[in-house]
């Protein structure tokens, strides 16, 4: 392994370290240098180690084998603290704020800027929070509790809170997981003046073009092992996704043509007070709808309340003709619906659970006979599933909180697949997803699609509504901005729509 | 997407911060309920808020304002202390054969804050090390610490003729209407308050409370939190158990027993809540306000003490109904705030 | 149809088990190396530890042994029953209970009977077909009277006046309670009108909030009878660092020792107890006679009780103490307990 | 904190290794086991060194003075298991004991009497569970409300009376045990009642939806579990269980008092706890709570019977609740310690899913 100037001594590296989880071994013997004005990715298939080698570089992990270098001297972080105060700023790949407290506070916990006798200067606080919120060009209200942002908003919080240690190593986990492309490209802006500056930056994404976007460097990992670390230039997708994959990749986005048929799931005039307003689209059987905007437009909020978790004010919504009744998930179940959230740790599974029951949460009277639950039945009907989407793990028994981010979405999936539900509504499909499991992902959705299933897709990965979708539905502050059929679905329609250029055509 | 001035105007709202006035107002629900009942006894019986009625009402919220205080800092860690009766009882104890054998008041009260605060690391350590459920081991603690008081007391009694006339007068004494326990527990309260707003470790608790992995992240230090938090309950439980002796002059193995419950109604009341991580001290010791004042409202107008329990538990019911309702009304505003945010979005 | 009250009360009989007991020999020997177990309504309490090391000394002068149980609350009427349960399974020659709850005790008081086991109940009594022996303190009449002539002299006849009772349930209080009334109606106490019964549970700090309650609702109130050792503190402490101080009289049962500070500061004149130890003493001289078979508890029958003489069953196998002392400055130091 | 993995830690979780062995050590370390374990050995030590604890009078005491705690730890712990709590359930006792005895001074027949009780029950579990699911109170706080409120009305109901003078054939009952045996009367619908919530806990989708509200409700709902649902049928189950046992307390104890079963909740909770059903609901095993609920009262049992005086047994059982806890604890952490150690000398790869993977 060759890096540019072998005389720079690396900020921050690792040498041959190993972690293991039980029988996991997450990482074995992965080395890594970061150096200063470098952004170096981090490349791997769900489950590589990615997140863990994160943790381990954060101190959140003490690695079994293996030494962390600062400077070039080895050094032991006892905690998360020791490697901020050594400098080391992580965005964590699932958002970890205070829901009780301020935006603000939530960011400058523990480093609250102080008046005299050590009192916190709550002011300033709020000024410097705003001040970052600006420099990212995100309005969020400093005053305004972490409680109830949308999985964007909380994931944005992170991002200023690692801005705002100004710290000389950036470590960032999937951090554009939940974000659109304008966000994206904000933070990339940022993340390359600090660059200039001579910080150096770890960065993780599942979407390869940000790779090739933001970094110089790229590292790739599999099953927890080394596998290179090379220049970015003169490498290409394939290139790296055969080094994540071990194999070539068969089409992103592989979309059969499949015969619509009637109209499964239709919603009409559908409002939620302050949320979402006079919403109507229909989605029928074959057909794959996809669902852009930007952040905060309201999509999820819509899946939420068809699915019937929220209520909603005034609408209806009908599937496969029969109307539902308002506010009561497990009747649209029944009727045949399906909805995968858009957060997974929080709405999409137990995390105290395992495996096996999250699984079986959408089948419990499936497999019980007369009201008592068939042990036998409830694992067939797990491991199937488990088997089917390729989701890696030790044991079924396992806590689904042990899963990495990604096998985490493929146990959500998996659970309302098992439903084989007539309307398939995903929020956020493969948010966090290897470009492997994603082409599973999207063939699965597309074979649903053939089997006669109504699949309505919200992303904010838009190339993944173009390559996917029938149609296109474009919401902008909580309405439905536009239709575009595949045809006349590009970058530029959509964007134009979501931003409220274009007056609501349909 | 916006343009970088527009945030900012979003950003510092001119109304001040929501967070606070939301809070404010839950304090206010509980105090409007507290005015609405003494105005209304004092309307059915003159003599309730007389000068010896004030002074018995903040006697009566004395001690238990102290420990509703220590309970609620514990409760923001997202964590409990039950064993906070027993400490009382047995630091009362304490303090009074200290003074028995003819100790300095002084330092009898200093003793009690200490073993109080002993009985707190205890309980502390075995949470924060042990990392067990709080409720578990500290139900423990309150069993074991009340039976170890009742083996060391026995049938043994402190009575108020064995007191230093100077240590009994300092517990019913006071500036006119205005008692020296009843300022001792305010400075107590402004004291905790401000730091618990105004200190990083203070805002830790809360955050510790709010999420404790977020706070491991953070690098909050988590145990040692923890372990203050529990100190400083059974601290106050201590200072409270040497101001019951004070007042009530008299102590024996019983003292105390039972009253974890009346403490954590007084905290629940006061708005602070169970999951940790909000709530403000000043609500809790409105809430032990409240309940105290019950207690003496309703014997005064004259209601058959056979009613009093009943009274006493829907009263509760309504204060928590109450906040909770309030409670709703905010996230509709939040709802509401959020919608507008969005559509000052994109011009 | 079915069962109704009605259709059980006349199966209910409340007649001394003593009545079917075997009959007894007053002169066969006192029986020696019994076991005399006490159940007070709770361990840890002054007034029943006083009046328990009563019945210590008494058994262990007649080569008996003595042995203590009971329950740290004085609510835990379960905890009672189970302690009654043990010892019936430890098989002790009598057992001397003051009972919590009059009935609640029965069931497991007969099934300790019917294994042979003496019962006799002190200071607070079951029903009697449940005990062979009630040792009352002092005949409920003569309490309730007393303390309201005690404090009808306090305030020369005249002026409201309140109770303030243990709990609501308390067999005995109620008792009193009630030839207390009855004693008002006498013409001498005219004047004095009982406003208020308030409840303090027998703990401090509702007796001391009741107490606060009483004055404020009732602002010329008078005088406060407090028939109860920890009512009568808690009212004495409240008063005695309130303006009330010396203005409202205070009486009724407590200890020397707990009142003394009181009596002295001038907030209580007089009250009234029996002495507890002898209490004890001679509900263990009880026991063991009934143990000896000396007696059955049937009416009528005598016994000796040491040093304090010689005793006779009264009607439903109650034997009374005596009367209580009045304890007031003059003489409150000659007493410890 | 600082090394603790997060998302592990917690007490369902087994860690694996290649070996069977050493995971074995794992499972059985977990705190109900320990706590039946236990159980079992007092049991053992006390038959064969306790005079007179073997015998049947006091087996029939034991069990029926522990039956209360017994009955109501049933429903409570599988409302605790869907992370909510009722701390009326004492007061609940008492409120329908006073009814019955007053009812029964009134002269109604008591064959109507106790139904009317039990469905007071009812109510009281409903109150408690539309005040938590439709206000969406903390349940913590809306039943020490009731549990002042009912005792209150309890306490206006009978007053200061109380009733002893119920039909023989029910006392018998309450108190009596089958000829021959040592089990009370009362055993036999506690021992059907544990039957059936072991199998709704254990065995049926219900109790598969309340572990999984208890661990998380918000993942619940979005699964299509009836949350409010659910929990207001646990209140209501628990309320009337308590009534019940209010009832069988009255005729146990032949009297109808308002104070009846004053501080039963702290009983219960005690040995719930002491099963090891987390407060965070989600977790645990009702074979744990029996085993803590009888755990707690052969011990008291025992210790009366040894002449341990009230305030030792007292600080047995706090001393008993902390090592529970603390125990198991200790344990897992050395059992994991262990496996870590291990998994790095074995170099076994990851295990990928297959179906044989885990056969
Ligand atoms: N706390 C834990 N306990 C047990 N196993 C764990 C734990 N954390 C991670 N693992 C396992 O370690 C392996 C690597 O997980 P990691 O989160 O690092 O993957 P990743 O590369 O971040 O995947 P993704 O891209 O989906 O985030 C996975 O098999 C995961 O199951
Ligand atoms: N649980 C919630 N409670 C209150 N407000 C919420 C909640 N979730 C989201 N919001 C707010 O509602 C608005 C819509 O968020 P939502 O996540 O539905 O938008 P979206 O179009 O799905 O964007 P994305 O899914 O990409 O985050 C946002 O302003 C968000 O802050
Ligand atoms: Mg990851
Ligand atoms: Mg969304």
């Amino acid at each position: 392994m060759t890096h540019p100037a072998p005389d720079q001594v690396p900020v921050l590296a690792l040498e041959g370290v190993s972690k293991s989880f039980g029988a996991v071994r997450a990482l074995r013997g992965v080395s890594l240098q970061l150096f200063a004005g470098e952004a170096h990715a981090l490349a791997g298939e769900n489950g590589a180690g990615k997140s863990t080698l994160i943790k381990a570089l954060a101190g959140v992990h003490r690695p079994d084998e293996g030494t962390v270098l600062l400077d070039g001297e080895p050094v032991v972080f006892h905690g998360p603290a020791d490697a901020r105060d050594a400098g080391v700023a992580v965005i964590y790949q699932e958002p970890t704020l205070f829901p009780d407290l301020s935006v603000a506070e939530n960011i400058f916990m523990g480093r609250q800027p102080r008046r005299s006798l050590g009192r916190v200067d709550h002011r300033s606080v709020r000024a410097a929070a705003a001040e970052l919120f600006r420099r990212l060009g995100v309005d969020l209200d400093p005053d305004q509790p972490a409680r109830g942002l949308s999985i964007a908003d909380q994931q944005l919080v992170e991002i200023a809170k690692a801005l705002s240690f100004d710290a000389r190593v950036l470590i960032m986990d999937e951090p554009t997981a939940a974000l659109t492309g304008s966000e994206v490209a904000r933070l990339f802006g940022v993340v390359r003046s600090l660059r200039e500056e001579g910080a150096a930056v770890l960065f993780i994404s599942h979407r390869l073009e940000e790779v090739f976007a933001l970094c110089q460097r790229v590292t790739t990992l599999r099953d927890g092992a080394w596998i290179a670390s090379e220049p970015v230039e003169g490498l290409g997708e394939d290139d790296l996704i055969r080094r994540m994959v071990g194999r070539d990749l068969d089409e992103l986005y592989p979309k059969l043509p499949a015969e619509v048929g009637a109209v499964a799931l239709s919603v009409r005039r559908l409002t939620r007070e302050g949320v979402f307003t006079d919403v109507s689209f229909e989605v029928r059987s074959g057909e794959i709808v996809g669902l852009a905007g930007l952040v905060g437009a309201g999509r999820s909020e819509v899946a939420r309340a068809v699915f019937g978790v929220d209520r909603w004010d005034g609408g209806e919504v009908q599937v496969g003709g029969k109307p539902l009744k308002p506010g009561a998930p497990s009747l649209a179940m029944a009727a045949g619906l399906a909805l995968v959230p858009e957060d997974r740790r929080a709405q999409g599974l137990v995390m105290g659970m395992s495996i096996e029951r999250n699984i079986n949460l959408t089948g419990l009277r499936a497999t019980s006979r007369a009201g008592v639950m068939n042990r036998g039945g409830e694992r067939s009907r797990a491991v199937d599933w488990a088997v089917r989407l390729q989701v890696k793990y030790a044991r079924l028994a396992d806590l689904v909180g042990t899963l990495s981010g990604g096998n985490q979405q493929k146990v959500v999936l998996a659970k309302w697949l098992a439903t084989s539900p007539s309307v398939l509504i995903v929020d956020e499909p493969t948010r966090g997803i290897d470009v492997g499991t994603k082409a599973e992902v999207h063939r699965l959705l597309s074979q649903l699609a053939g089997e006669g299933v109504a699949v309505l897709m919200i992303s904010s990965d838009l190339p993944e509504i173009l390559g996917m979708a029938d149609r296109v539905l474009v919401m902008h502050e909580g309405r439905i901005a536009a239709e575009i059929p595949r045809a006349e679905a590009t970058e530029q329609s959509v964007m134009a729509a979501a931003t409220g250029v274009t007056g609501r055509a349909a | 997407m916006t343009t970088t001035a527009e945030p900012v105007r979003v950003a510092v709202p001119p109304s001040g911060g929501l967070l606070d006035r939301v809070l404010k107002m839950r304090e206010l629900a509980i105090l409007a309920v507290l005015v609405l009942m003494l105005a209304a006894t004092q309307i059915d019986n003159s003599a309730f808020l007389s000068q010896q009625g004030i002074k018995d009402l903040l006697l009566n919220a004395t001690i238990l304002v102290l420990v509703a205080v220590g309970e609620a800092m514990v409760v923001i860690t997202r964590n409990v202390d039950l064993s906070v009766g027993s400490v009382l009882g047995i630091t009362a104890f304490a303090a009074g054969d200290f003074l028995q054998g003819g100790g300095n008041p002084l330092l009898a009260v200093v003793l009690a804050v200490a073993l109080g605060a002993a009985f707190g690391a205890l309980n502390g350590l075995l949470v924060s090390i042990g990392q067990v459920p709080a409720l578990v081991v500290t139900l423990g603690t309150l069993y074991i610490i009340r039976g170890v008081d009742s083996i060391w007391v026995g049938s043994r009694e402190i009575t108020a003729s064995v007191l230093p006339s100077g240590f009994v007068d300092f517990g019913h004494n006071g500036l006119s209407a205005l008692p020296y326990l009843a300022v001792l527990a305010a400075v107590v309260l402004v004291a905790v308050a401000y730091f618990l707003r105004n200190y990083r470790s203070g805002r830790e608790f809360y955050a510790l409370g709010s999420s404790p992995e977020a706070a491991g992240l953070a690098g909050v230090p988590v145990r040692k939190r923890i372990l203050a938090a529990y100190i400083a309950c059974g601290a106050l439980a201590g200072l409270a158990g040497a101001l019951y002796l004070a007042r009530f002059g008299n102590v024996d193995s019983g003292t105390g027993s039972g009253y974890e419950l009346t403490v954590v109604s007084a905290v629940v009341v006061g708005g602070v809540a169970f999951t940790g991580g909000s709530g403000s001290v000043y609500g809790v010791a409105l809430g032990a306000l409240l309940l105290t004042s019950i207690n003496s409202v309703l014997p005064s107008i004259g209601v058959s003490s056979v009613w009093v329990q009943a009274i006493d538990g829907i009263l509760l019911l309504l204060a928590i109904a109450v906040d909770r309702v309030l409670a709703l009304r905010v996230t509709g505003v939040l709802r509401k705030r959020a919608a507008e945010t969005r559509s000052a979005r994109h011009g | 149809g079915g069962t109704t009250k009605n259709s059980t009360d006349k199966a209910a009989s409340s007649a001394p088990a003593a009545a079917v007991g075997s009959s007894a020999d007053p002169n066969a020997s006192t029986k020696t190396g019994l076991t005399v177990a006490f159940l007070p309504k709770q361990v840890n309490n002054p007034y029943f530890t006083i009046s328990d090391n009563g019945g210590k000394t008494a058994l262990t002068t007649l080569g008996e042994s003595y042995k203590e149980v009971g329950t740290s609350s004085g609510t835990d009427t379960a905890g009672q029953v189970s302690y009654v349960n043990t010892l019936t399974q430890q098989k002790v020659s009598a057992i001397a209970v003051s009972a919590q709850d009059p009935a609640a005790l029965c069931t497991a008081l007969k099934q300790a009977m019917s294994n042979g086991i003496k019962v006799v109940t002190y200071d607070s009594d079951t029903d009697p077909g449940c005990r062979q022996l009630f040792i009352s303190q002092a005949s409920s009449e003569a309490l309730g009277r007393s303390e309201v002539d005690l404090l009808g002299k306090q305030l020369n006849y005249t002026g409201d006046i309140a109770i303030l009772s243990a709990a609501q349930t308390a067999t005995n209080q109620n008792t009193w309670i009630g030839y207390m009334k009855d004693e008002l109606k006498k013409p001498q106490f005219a004047k004095m009108k009982l406003v208020k019964v308030a409840y303090g549970n027998d703990d401090a700090q509702t007796s001391f909030q009741q107490t606060q309650g009483l004055l404020q609702q009732y602002p010329n109130l008078k005088g406060i009878i407090s028939p109860t050792t920890v009512g009568i503190k808690a009212a004495a402490q409240y008063l005695s660092g309130s303006k009330y101080k010396g203005a409202v009289q205070l009486t009724g049962l407590g200890t020397p020792n707990d009142m003394r500070a009181y009596v002295k500061n001038g907030t209580v004149q007089g009250f009234e107890l029996w002495d507890p130890a002898k209490l004890g003493s001679l509900a263990a001289y009880a026991a063991t006679a009934l143990a000896s078979g000396q007696i059955t508890g049937a009416q009528g029958q005598t016994f000796k009780a040491g040093s304090l003489g010689t005793f006779t069953v009264g009607a439903q196998g109650v034997v009374v103490l005596g009367e209580p002392t009045v304890f007031t400055k003059s003489n409150i130091d000659q007493f410890n307990f | 904190m600082a090394d603790t993995d997060i998302g592990t830690g917690t007490d369902s979780a087994t860690p694996f290794t290649a070996r069977p062995r050493s995971f074995r050590i794992g499972d059985a370390v977990r705190w109900d086991t320990v706590v039946g374990a236990l159980l079992l050995v007092l049991l053992v030590c006390s038959f064969s060194f306790v005079d007179n604890f073997g015998n049947a009078l006091n087996l029939s005491f034991l069990i029926g003075n522990t039956l209360p705690i017994a009955l109501i730890a049933l429903p409570m712990t599988l409302l605790v298991v869907s992370g909510e709590i009722d701390l009326s359930v004492g007061s609940t006792a008492g409120l329908s004991g006073a009814v019955m005895g007053a009812l029964w001074n009134a002269g109604y027949p008591i064959e109507t009497i106790i139904p009317i009780c039990l469905l007071l029950g009812v109510v009281c579990g409903l109150v408690n569970g539309l005040l938590v699911t439709r206000l969406g109170l903390p349940s913590l706080a809306v039943t020490i409300g009731t549990l002042a409120a009912y005792r209150g009305i309890a306490q206006i109901v009978l007053g200061a009376n109380s009733v002893t003078d119920f039909p023989q054939q029910y006392l018998d009952f309450g108190s009596g045990r089958i000829a021959g045996t040592f089990i009370p009367y009362a055993a036999i619908p506690w021992a059907v009642l544990l039957l059936v919530a072991a199998v709704v806990l254990h065995a049926t989708p219900v109790g598969r939806s309340l572990f999984a509200v208890g661990a998380s409700e918000e993942a619940a709902r979005f699964s299509g579990v009836r949350v409010k649902r659910l929990k207001l049928s646990m209140f209501v189950a628990t309320g009337f269980i308590s009534s019940l046992t209010g009832v069988f307390w009255v005729l146990h104890y032949a009297s109808a008092r308002y104070d009846n079963a004053t501080g039963l909740e702290l009983s219960v909770v005690a040995a719930v706890l002491l099963g090891g059903i987390d407060f965070d609901g989600g977790k645990g095993t009702l074979g744990g709570a029996v085993a803590g609920v009888f755990l707690l009262g052969a011990l008291q049992n025992v210790m009366s019977l040894v002449n341990v005086s009230a305030q030792s047994q007292i600080v047995v059982t706090g001393v008993l609740l902390v090592i529970s806890v603390l125990g198991p604890r200790v344990a897992r952490q050395l059992s994991v310690a262990h496996a870590r150690r291990r998994t790095l000398t074995a170099s076994a790869p990851v295990p990928v899913a297959t179906p044989a993977g885990h056969t």
